[in-house]
């Protein structure tokens, strides 16, 4: 039955869905990150399903059992989850700084602050003489 | 019943993902996040991966949505829509979905044994491990031994992550004292039964976070679930007891200090079994038993994994805790003198000016 | 038997709670309804365990103990910080008007 | 005999669990305001986990499995009590004042808000809840 057989991988794509369409629509950087976290843990999903036996015991050798769980993708995901939480932290730190530089974190207001920065910066250069009577 | 928690807890998740996307309280996104985790390791947990569902535990239940929030408290609690691109989001996201749906009927049937992915190296993982590397928790056998290298790497990730962490946030300046004490006097003043019970609880806590790291050969835990739950305690102890307190008993350097000392500890047994002719982390050169030499490279690079794991992680929660007092003591100062000086006051000046800008 | 009826319990329970967490309406409920749902997420775990018969995975639940304990302090640690910085600062400036920042 | 009344006893113990969890929940769902809420789930939260783990206690036998469980319930009779006295005590101080409003009162206030949010669809609920005006 479709239903069963399918039913996580379904709802892995629809999860990983969510965390893209947060990635891309949404302006503010910490939901951005939180949407990329989604997103991360998608992935851990899909792997883990796909790590599972039927009737397959967690990869713990315990005697008089044969059928366990595939170890491999517990190990990769196991790995990605604390890499996983480092990254987020780099990219919440970037964030801090950012807020620090531009005193926003939502992406309009940083592109609108850096067009201004250009136009000033521009302006600057086409009459320094007036600045220098500031 | 199994089939049922799966759907179930699948269900569960895809409700709050979506609400978290919905939701444009960013501190209840964060929380909601935290839900999200805590739900993830549950589901891990019926899929049979105990140790994942361990670290998820200790990492996106616990550290994940503390993080969110610090920075939340330093960047502001709202966020503005967009309509836009919203519609845009939407319509690409569904044409993505629907082309992925499609593909996945292609996949084999969940919880196949004879899915390609269980015939491959995992059989000999599963059945040689006992013989050749002599524990019985084949992940951390897999993780510490088999694919050692790999650990490596990810081991160095994070401790590069730190150091980008610490460039970024390393403190430009020191606020002047009284504020600071001002805060920390109110702080402590503040909660008595929280001082007690957390007093109370950071040594069991402690105590388990060697328990895992030790038992790691047997049964789930590990350096890294180890790690994360060492930083846990000092993370209480730092939220309870101020964070002057937690430096004083672990100092900003000792903690810069351990994070390279763990990566080093796991590089120099590989090293070692160079000096007797083998591969790098072949750990069977470690002892004159190959078995022996295995469980002997085991715990040591497990123990570098752990203190490597467990100082990125202090490190971070720090500097972050860092901004925030910084952020506190400069709002307090601004307070007493009621001159609106200084960068908080420019920054939130800029703030109103972009806001009119984009206005 | 009764070990299936309180999964089954605990994943209303569950369910109600996040109804809760989602809706708000101030923070602190949805601390509460996320604190509530951890305990019982604990709980999950050590029936789980118990109805699979593998009882030796209850280190998992006790980690949980103890995470749900941290992170429901520190979301109270942080927010109390962002209460005071509300009341220094006198406002909210991403607050002031949503409808003229839309565009 | 003595299996048999433990079976018995343990699955009582689980029924009241249940009993409790569902109640909290539910109260947690349906009372007016946070203080209310906080008293159903508080109680019952604590209540309903030393009930279900003694339960579990029961049909675990002597084993390791055993001694973990009273680690759990230790854990839990500690910190959740605790981490209700930490909110309710926030909540005190924050905006979130505990005053007596009727409950007729509070419904109006409800259904207020309902249609507040009913005329504006793109407003922000939450954001005029946090500041405590409607509790």
């Amino acid at each position: 039955m479709l239903l069963t057989s399918h039913y996580n991988y379904w709802v892995v794509i629809a999860l990983m869905m969510i965390g893209l369409y947060m990635v891309i629509a949404q302006g503010n950087l910490v939901k951005k990150i939180i949407g990329l976290n989604i997103f991360q843990t998608s992935v851990f999903i899909f792997y883990i399903s796909v790590g599972k036996v039927d009737g397959g015991h967690a990869p713990i050798l315990t005697e008089g059992e044969s059928l366990y769980s595939n170890p491999l993708p517990h190990v990769l995901i196991l790995t990605a989850i604390v890499v996983g939480i480092a990254t987020t932290a780099l990219a919440l730190a970037l964030t801090i700084r950012i807020k620090r530089a531009y005193g926003s974190i939502e992406e309009r207001d940083i592109q609108a602050a850096e067009e201004l920065q250009e136009r000033a910066s521009s302006q600057m250069y086409a009459r320094t003489p007036a600045r220098k009577e500031q | 019943m199994e089939l049922l928690l799966d759907i179930a807890l699948l269900a569960l998740l895809l409700v709050t993902a979506i609400s978290i996307a919905w939701i444009k309280d960013l501190f209840a996104a964060a929380m909601l996040a935290g839900i999200y985790g805590l739900l993830s390791a549950g589901f891990f947990m019926t899929m049979g991966a105990v140790d994942v569902a361990f670290t998820e535990a200790a990492v996106g239940a616990g550290i994940s949505p503390l993080l969110i929030l610090l920075t939340l408290a330093l960047c502001g609690r709202y966020q503005r829509p967009d309509r836009n691109r919203a519609r845009l989001a939407t319509a690409l996201v569904i044409t993505v979905g629907a082309l992925l749906i499609s593909a996945t009927t292609d996949m084999p049937f969940f919880g196949d044994a004879n899915a390609p992915a269980h015939v491959h190296v995992a059989p000999h993982y599963i059945h040689q491990s006992m013989s050749e590397i002599g524990i019985p928790n084949i992940v951390t056998s897999v993780l510490a031994s088999y694919r050692g290298f790999d650990t490596f790497g990810e081991v160095v990730v994070i401790f590069t992550a730190g150091l980008g962490v610490l460039s970024l946030l390393m403190e430009t300046s020191a606020q002047p004292g009284r504020a600071i004490v001002h805060t920390q006097v109110e702080q402590q003043s503040r909660d008595i039964v929280l001082r007690v019970v957390a007093k109370v609880l950071i040594a069991p806590i402690m105590l388990y976070a060697l328990y895992v790291q030790f038992h790691g050969e047997y049964g789930p835990g590990g350096g890294f679930q180890a790690g994360v739950i060492f930083a846990v305690g000092f993370i209480l102890y730092s939220m309870v007891f101020g964070l002057d307190a937690a430096r004083r008993v672990a100092s900003h350097g000792l903690v810069q200090v351990l994070s390279a000392t763990g990566v080093l500890i796991f590089g120099c047994t590989g090293l070692l079994s160079f000096a007797s002719g083998k591969n790098f982390l072949d750990y069977s050169a470690l002892a004159g038993n190959s078995v022996t030499g295995q469980h002997i490279g085991i715990i040591v690079i497990e123990l570098g994994v752990g203190i490597t794991v467990a100082s990125v992680m202090i490190m971070i929660a720090y500097l972050f805790t860092g901004q925030l007092r910084n952020r506190e003591a400069e709002l307090a100062t601004d307070r007493h003198q009621e001159i609106p000086a200084g960068a908080p006051a420019r920054s939130t000046s800029t703030m109103h000016s972009l806001e009119q800008g984009a206005g | 038997m009764m070990l299936y009826a309180t999964l089954v319990a605990l994943l209303v329970v569950m369910s109600l709670a996040l109804v809760r967490a989602v809706r708000g309406p101030t923070i602190h409920d949805r601390i509460l309804a996320v604190n509530m749902f951890g305990t019982k997420t604990v709980l999950l775990i050590a029936v789980i365990c118990f109805t699979f018969g593998e009882p030796e995975f209850l280190d998992i639940a006790l980690v949980y103990a103890l995470i749900n304990f941290v992170s429901v302090i520190g979301v109270l640690r942080y927010f109390e910080f962002r209460d005071s910085r509300k009341e220094l600062e006198g406002k909210e400036p991403e607050k002031q008007n949503p409808e003229a920042l839309r565009d | 005999m003595i299996d048999s009344i433990l079976h018995y006893t343990s699955g009582l113990l689980l029924l009241l669990g249940c009993f409790f969890m569902l109640t909290g929940a539910v109260g947690l769902l349906r009372f007016p305001n946070f203080y209310a809420r906080m008293h159903a789930a508080g109680i019952t939260d604590t209540l309903a986990t030393l009930l279900v783990i003694s339960g579990l206690m029961l049909t675990a036998g002597w084993s390791l499995a055993l001694f973990k469980l009273a680690l759990i319930m230790l854990f839990i009779f500690f910190t959740s009590p605790t981490a209700s006295h930490a909110l309710a005590r926030s909540a005190q101080l924050s905006t979130l004042k505990l005053t007596y409003v009727p409950a007729e009162r509070t419904q109006e206030k409800d259904q207020q808000a309902q249609s507040r949010m009913g005329s504006k669809p793109g407003s922000d609920i939450e954001v005029e809840t946090t500041d405590g005006s409607s509790v």
